[in-house]
């Protein structure tokens, strides 16, 4: 539909830190089109924006790097929120060393004893004899990040829940990119927007998943390829405000309609073609 | 000549005059360099914070930083002017909470309360609690008065200036005390001698003269509000993209802004938080440096 | 102890053959106590908190007389001052018993409202203690205060000033702040302060201490010129001072208590100053008035 | 003793009786009523932090043991983690080098503003230092990590310290509480009576004597006050050990190492991931509350340190 | 100008013919001017910066006598006392013109350590202030501080106490803090602080006024006692102190300059006690001493 047709009125956003860029970026492209749709866009993390979102009923739209939980439903049950999920992009979750470790491709077994809390690999040379003999030191996501959550949860998923603990952590992703670039035999991961730009002074490992050596980009990500690293990020759209508040549809219609600009300039990972009509589907389902 | 003078006069003439200082000595030589040196290393860290800081942003003092929004679609012209504006919101709103309050209570708990009676002491030693208490729990605390106050979305002017106000409440309040304090018995007793009321007392003679010691306290409290982001973050403080127009009205901060998009992947963005630091750095010393301009030119001694 | 109280009764309403007068001097004119009381104090006794810091005092103010208060630093001369309009209430832990009487009111009765008292009582202070305004304000401040009804301010300073003899002197600079009169000027203008509420009583607790010679003697002659409209009570640590100025003199001095060494003020003699100075009942009143101790 | 005796019939003096009773003022009585109601108020506010946060830290020890949260470990199952003395020690290893470098140098810089410097010095160089009191902490977070450790620590010192580590961000925090130090014991060094100093000197003694075993001991209460109040500062500081501090528990004592502290971990659990009621997202509360508790301890025992030893000159 | 000054010249090392006094006294078998002066003011002036607080003053201070100097408030006594041992230097803006010597050497040279000058030339204060240390720290502090040589600071601690007339009070609380004493036993302290480190001369600003009778009375007394060993320079606004206890007078008193209104203190008269306060040569100490203003 568009923007420009005079719609004023207010839309609230909050939620994941990391789809934050995503959903301001698309007010920004919409306030440039139709300034009278005032658009606030929250970074309170994915669990503060549900709290937002389901408990307080605050928000029209909840970000979300990860699919709502089970308590999180169960609230918005309570309070009677309705709503959509819509998958707006991926994220290349990027491994990344220091540039001088020879090191290319990794594992997802040698993935989970790097960053995993069971049999951690401490030397290179662990986890493959062809491998540097070289000490691994870590930098990772801090624990309340969604970041931290999906390596855990999606990919190493040891008994423990937890990653190893002897690693360094930051919440500030440009901390793990200058510590990563500045120490030898370093190794870390963090969203692919950092990877991008920083390439210059990291090294992207590839990963291979058993179909061998994926190297991350928009091409594996939207292909599939690129496992389990992709992980989908989303938005949640309250079917009420949807239908109540224009200023929430225009929004919405306009961050879908131009959905693969924007994740281009938020720089993540678009949807494939498939995805991109299921999402276009579940909009078009809300109205 | 009188043997014991003489004998007197030896001594000094040995003593006095040795050229020797032990204003001079080693030891007090070394005392004073480590004082010169702690004296220069706070000012120096400023200054290595200031000079980093601003090599950093060198490239964004443009008029962009003032004057637009935040852009991720074109970085290189990302702007604070919500940021901006949502700070001086924020500093009026908070001022005109908390300094009426806060005053009002530094006259009462002064001029007024029994200073002798137990109830003024657990309060004296409250406020200096308060004082010291971190700002993110005033945060925590800002965010439940809003629910009480039935706002289910905090991160408005209102909401922010709770925090805030509360945060720099009990700041105004020992600052006024000692303004207050500071005004001479004398002047009161003038007063009521002439058959002034304690009220009138108070209010014609006692504050206006307390009025620069307020002010400078004041100030250095509001000063330290404009740079806090933890009390804002505890309310889901959101981006912008529109000016305030009433204290209902969402809003963010500087240092919010700030400390979003210096995490931000793109040199672009740093490089604009950087700058904005600079601009930060540049009201908080402006508004210090009114601060010291009441202090000394309305300090009176008494 | 009763023999250290100086005289027990001062008649009150005797007859007011006397008159007014008019004039200083500390003539064998006076009657022995004063004819005509405007405060009197009886069996006062003060405290700070646990401290008892004055003992017993009985005295009586004549109408248009000045009464000096003399006797070695903290014998309790200002706090029996202070006790008399009531500035002892602002006294964290001050607590006062006996009776304070003005026209034969007492002071201290719980009908009494002391900023009524202090209206009445007016009071100048040791060091001049001018409010941060100009000259005008600082004179027009009691009499707005305390809502007089004023025909026209600019009169009433100006009568005012010249009643403390400082018109001449800052007539041309009423707009200026107060602080840039000298000490001497500072103290003649809290007491132009205090005329122009039109007090009865002006308490003066040591009013020269601060000034010079020539100052001081500008401020002990305005003394003698404002006897003839007011009461006036003086504390001082100059006897010659009171030899001076004053009609009767009381002399205080202090005793200390023999477990606790707290030293506690009493009142030695109360009597015409002419008589305190020159002809002492007491032997410790002529001690101090010859300079053997203090 | 003596009845004293009233006068019958007119009064002496004065022809009339002057009117000394109560007058209604009640402008006077509204005044007063609203600055008591601001002063309750403003006491309200502790009670205020305390409701605010006990009903979810009531949550929080109904999900988990008193035990699991006074831990060093966490009971590592299900993503639950608990433990809260690791974040303790990250903010008393963070407050101690604060208070290392800052106390020396805080009282240094005293010494000098108030026992060398002249007149006009102090008047400029006072609020200097208070400047640093100013700088937002998001600043100095970041100065911490992008020019302390790797320049300073790591470049100028030579040492090998991790990207976030407590050594940085203690020693930013001890740069932020300089001025509350240095202003506040010189405030207290000032309050010394000349009279002391001059007593010091007409005996012969030189200035650092004076000073050092005059002056000081004659203003240690205020300096002790100065230095809990800085360490308060410290403890309750939020922003710079969230970004330089690190993000994850830590029990080891290595100071090149990043150690969460209580607040860093409340910042950084609101922002975060964990379902609002889970028993991560209550730990916040009670570990606000534990940060409560403790800088009103600290607190009122410097208070009454103060109070106990202070000098009346 | 010229005849305001007392005396221009003091013979220096006359011969010592009356030899030590060992009482008080102001007995006419003292010399005229002081035969082995100790310390000599010429010619002093004094300025805080601009303001020139003292004009021109020459004095000489006789070695085993008590010196007084007294005048009106503000005329520079106390000024002119912190010259002698060089505490001006710690007044901002305080500039010193003139001459002072001791034992002939000027203490203003260049090569002079005013810290050494201090060590013996020692200085009891208006209002006692002792540290906050115990009784004998404070004590000790001075030989500790000065690097005296002091076999057994015990002793030392004891013989200084003794001097002062404290020891008796306060020998079983050495360890006690200083601050628990009375006013007038802090001030003996702080005599006894001052003997503990040997001076030649003890200046004094007005030891007695923050002190009742009895104390002050005490201190007299030492006074007395300590000029056997010492030279003792002390300044008092009370004349009839100056009267009891001093051999010589300087009287000073200020004079108003006429166009900006600052008041600079000047000598009036320098002599003999007896003769300052019975036969004065000036008519201005003459109304001083008689009560006449001031
Ligand atoms: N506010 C107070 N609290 C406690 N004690 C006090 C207070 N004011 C005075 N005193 C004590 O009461 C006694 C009498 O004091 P007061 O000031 O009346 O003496 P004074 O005769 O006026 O002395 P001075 O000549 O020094 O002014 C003194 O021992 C003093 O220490
Ligand atoms: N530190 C100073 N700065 C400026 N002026 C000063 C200073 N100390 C004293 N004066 C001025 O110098 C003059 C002489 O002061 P000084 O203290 O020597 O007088 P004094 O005779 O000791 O008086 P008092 O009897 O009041 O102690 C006074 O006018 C005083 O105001
Ligand atoms: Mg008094
Ligand atoms: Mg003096
Ligand atoms: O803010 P996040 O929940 O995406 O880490």
């Amino acid at each position: 539909s568009g923007g420009g047709d005079g719609t004023s009125g207010e839309v609230a956003v909050d939620g994941s830190s990391t789809v934050y860029p995503m959903s301001n970026t698309a007010a920004e492209l919409l306030a440039e089109e139709n300034s009278n749709i005032e658009v606030s866009v929250g970074f309170s993390g994915t669990g503060g924006g549900f709290k937002a979102f389901c408990e307080e009923g605050r928000t029209d739209i909840s970000n979300a790097s990860r699919p709502i939980k089970d308590e999180e439903a169960a609230a918005c049950a309570d309070t009677g929120t309705d709503y959509t999920e819509l998958l707006v992009a991926t994220d290349a979750l990027t491994v990344v060393v220091h540039p001088d470790l020879d090191v290319q491709c990794i594992t997802v077994d040698q993935l989970k004893r790097i960053f995993g809390p069971d049999d951690s690999a401490t030397n290179w040379s662990d986890l493959d004899p062809s491998f540097p003999d070289v000490k691994i030191t870590g930098f990772i996501p801090g624990t309340d990040s969604g970041t931290y959550d999906y390596m855990n949860a999606d990919v190493v998923a040891s008994e423990q829940e937890i990653l190893r603990e002897d690693f360094e952590s930051s919440e500030d992703d440009n901390v793990l990119v200058q510590g990563v670039a500045g120490t030898q035999g370093a190794v870390g991961f963090f969203g692919y927007s950092y990877y991008e730009e920083n390439a210059d002074s990291l090294k992207a490992l590839e990963i291979d998943s058993g179909a061998g050596c994926v190297a991350p980009s928009a091409e594996t990500a939207q292909s599939g390829d690129y496992t389990p690293l992709a992980r989908p990020l989303f938005i949640y759209v309250s079917d009420a405000a949807y239908a109540d508040n224009t200023a929430v549809k225009e929004y919405v219609d306009f961050y879908i309609e131009n959905l693969a600009e924007i994740a281009t300039i938020a720089q993540f990972i678009p949807l494939n073609d498939s995805d991109y009509a299921a999402t276009k589907s579940a909009v078009e389902a809300l109205g | 000549m009188n043997i014991t003078a003489t004998t007197a006069a030896n001594v000094t003439a040995s003593t006095l005059a040795t050229g020797k200082r032990k204003d001079r000595n080693t030891s007090s030589l070394i005392f004073m360099g480590a004082l010169w040196f702690s004296m220069f290393f706070g000012v120096a860290v400023l200054a290595a914070l200031i000079l980093d800081t601003a090599l950093s942003g060198a490239g964004r003092f443009d008029s962009q930083l003032l004057f637009d929004y935040e852009s991720t679609v074109r970085k290189e012209e990302t702007g604070f002017r919500a940021g901006i504006l949502g700070t001086i919101w924020l500093m009026l709103a908070t001022a005109l909470l908390a300094i009426p309050v806060g005053i009002a209570t530094a006259v009462h708990l002064e001029e007024f309360a029994d200073r002798t009676a137990w109830y003024s002491k657990v309060i004296e030693v409250n406020l200096q609690n308060l004082a010291a208490v971190p700002s993110i729990i005033y945060g925590m605390l800002a965010a439940a008065i809003m629910g009480l106050l039935g706002f289910t979305y905090k991160g408005i002017v209102l909401g922010g200036a709770i925090a805030l106000g509360l945060l720099i409440l009990p700041v105004i309040i020992i600052a006024t005390r000692e303004a207050l304090r500071a005004v001479p018995q004398d002047i009161r007793q003038g007063s009521l001698a002439l058959g002034a009321t304690t009220w009138q007392t108070t209010w014609r003679q006692t504050l206006p003269s307390a009025i620069p010691g307020i002010a400078t306290g004041t100030i250095l409290g509001l000063s330290r509000a404009v740079g806090e982001a933890a009390p804002l973050l505890m309310l889901g403080v959101a981006t912008v993209r529109f000016d305030p127009t009433s204290v209902l009205d969402k809003v963010t901060a500087l240092p919010l802004q700030i400390y979003s998009l210096a995490s931000a992947p793109q040199e672009a963005l740093q490089e604009a938080a950087s700058a904005a630091i600079i601009l930060l750095l540049a009201l908080i010393i402006g508004m210090n440096a009114v601060a010291i301009f009441i202090r000394n030119k309305f300090q009176r001694s008494w | 102890m009763t023999n250290l109280r100086a005289s027990s009764h001062f008649p009150v309403g005797a007859p007011a053959d006397s008159a007014h007068r008019f004039h200083a001097g500390n003539g064998s004119e006076l009657p022995e106590v004063p004819p005509l009381p405007v405060m009197r104090v009886d069996n006062l006794n003060v405290y700070y908190n646990d401290f008892h810091a004055v003992y017993d005092v009985n005295l009586a103010f004549g109408r248009h007389e000045i009464t000096a208060m003399i006797g070695p630093s903290g014998c309790g001369k200002s706090t029996v001052l202070r006790c008399l309009n009531r500035m002892n209430d602002l006294v964290p832990g001050a607590r006062v018993e006996g009776e304070v009487t003005y026209h034969d009111q007492d002071i201290y009765a719980a009908k009494v409202d002391p900023i009524a008292v202090r209206q009445h009582i007016g009071m100048v202070f040791q060091k001049p203690n001018p409010f941060p305004k100009s000259i005008y304000d600082n004179i027009a401040y009691g009499p707005r205060v305390t809502g007089m009804k004023v025909e026209s301010m600019d009169d009433l300073v100006e009568e005012s000033l010249r009643s403390a003899a400082l018109w001449d002197e800052v007539k041309d600079k009423l707009k200026q702040s107060a602080f840039g009169l000298s000490g001497g000027q500072q103290q003649r203008l809290c007491i132009a302060r205090t005329i122009a509420t039109k007090p009865d009583v002006i308490l003066m607790d040591e009013p020269c201490s601060s000034l010079d010679p020539i100052a001081t003697s500008k401020i002990e002659d305005l003394m003698q010129q404002l006897r003839s409209d007011y009461t006036i009570i003086i504390v001082t640590h100059n006897m010659q001072q009171a030899a001076r100025v004053s009609d009767r003199t009381a002399f205080f001095t202090a005793r200390p208590d023999e477990t606790t060494g707290n030293r506690t003020g009493l009142l030695v003699e109360f009597d015409r100053t002419t008589v305190i100075f020159e002809n002492p009942t007491d032997p410790r009143t002529n001690d101090y008035i010859t300079g053997r101790f203090g | 003793m003596s009845t004293p005796m009233k006068s019958p019939g007119p009064p002496s003096g004065a022809g009339q009786v002057p009117e000394l009773g109560h007058k209604r003022r009640p402008g006077e009585a509204l005044a007063k009523a609203l600055l008591l109601s601001s002063a309750v108020a403003s006491i309200a506010i502790t009670f205020g932090i305390i409701a605010a946060l006990i009903e979810p830290v009531t949550h929080f020890f109904g999900q988990v043991e008193i035990g699991q949260f006074f831990a060093w470990q966490d009971i590592g199952q299900q993503n639950i983690r608990p433990a809260v003395l690791p974040l303790v020690l990250g903010t008393l290893m963070v407050t101690v080098i604060a208070l290392v470098i800052a106390v020396p140098i805080g009282l240094g810089a005293a010494m000098y503003l108030s026992e060398y410097a002249s007149k006009r010095t102090r008047k400029w160089l006072k609020p200097t230092v208070e400047l640093l009191a100013g700088v937002p902490s998001v600043v100095y977070g970041f100065f911490a990590v992008f020019f302390i450790t790797p320049v300073v620590l790591n470049g100028w010192l030579g040492l090998n310290v991790s990207f976030t580590n407590s050594l940085a961000a203690g020693i930013i925090l001890g740069v932020m509480i300089i001025p509350t130090i240095a202003s506040m014991s010189e405030d207290a060094l000032s309050a010394v009576p000349l009279a002391l100093r001059q007593g010091s000197l007409a005996l012969g003694a030189n200035r650092m004597q004076t000073t050092l075993r005059v002056v000081i001991p004659a203003a240690l209460s205020g300096i002790a006050g100065a230095v809990v109040l800085g360490m308060s500062r410290a403890i309750g500081e939020t922003m710079i050990v969230a970004i330089a501090g690190g993000s994850a528990k830590n029990n080891s004592l290595d100071v090149g190492e990043g150690h969460q502290t209580m607040t860093a971990f409340i910042a950084q659990t609101a922002q975060g991931e964990n379902p609002v009621g889970s028993v991560s997202y209550n730990m916040l509360f009670a570990v606000a509350l534990l940060l409560f508790i403790m800088t009103l301890i600290i607190n009122s025992i410097s208070i009454a340190i103060v109070r106990r030893y202070r000098q009346a000159y």
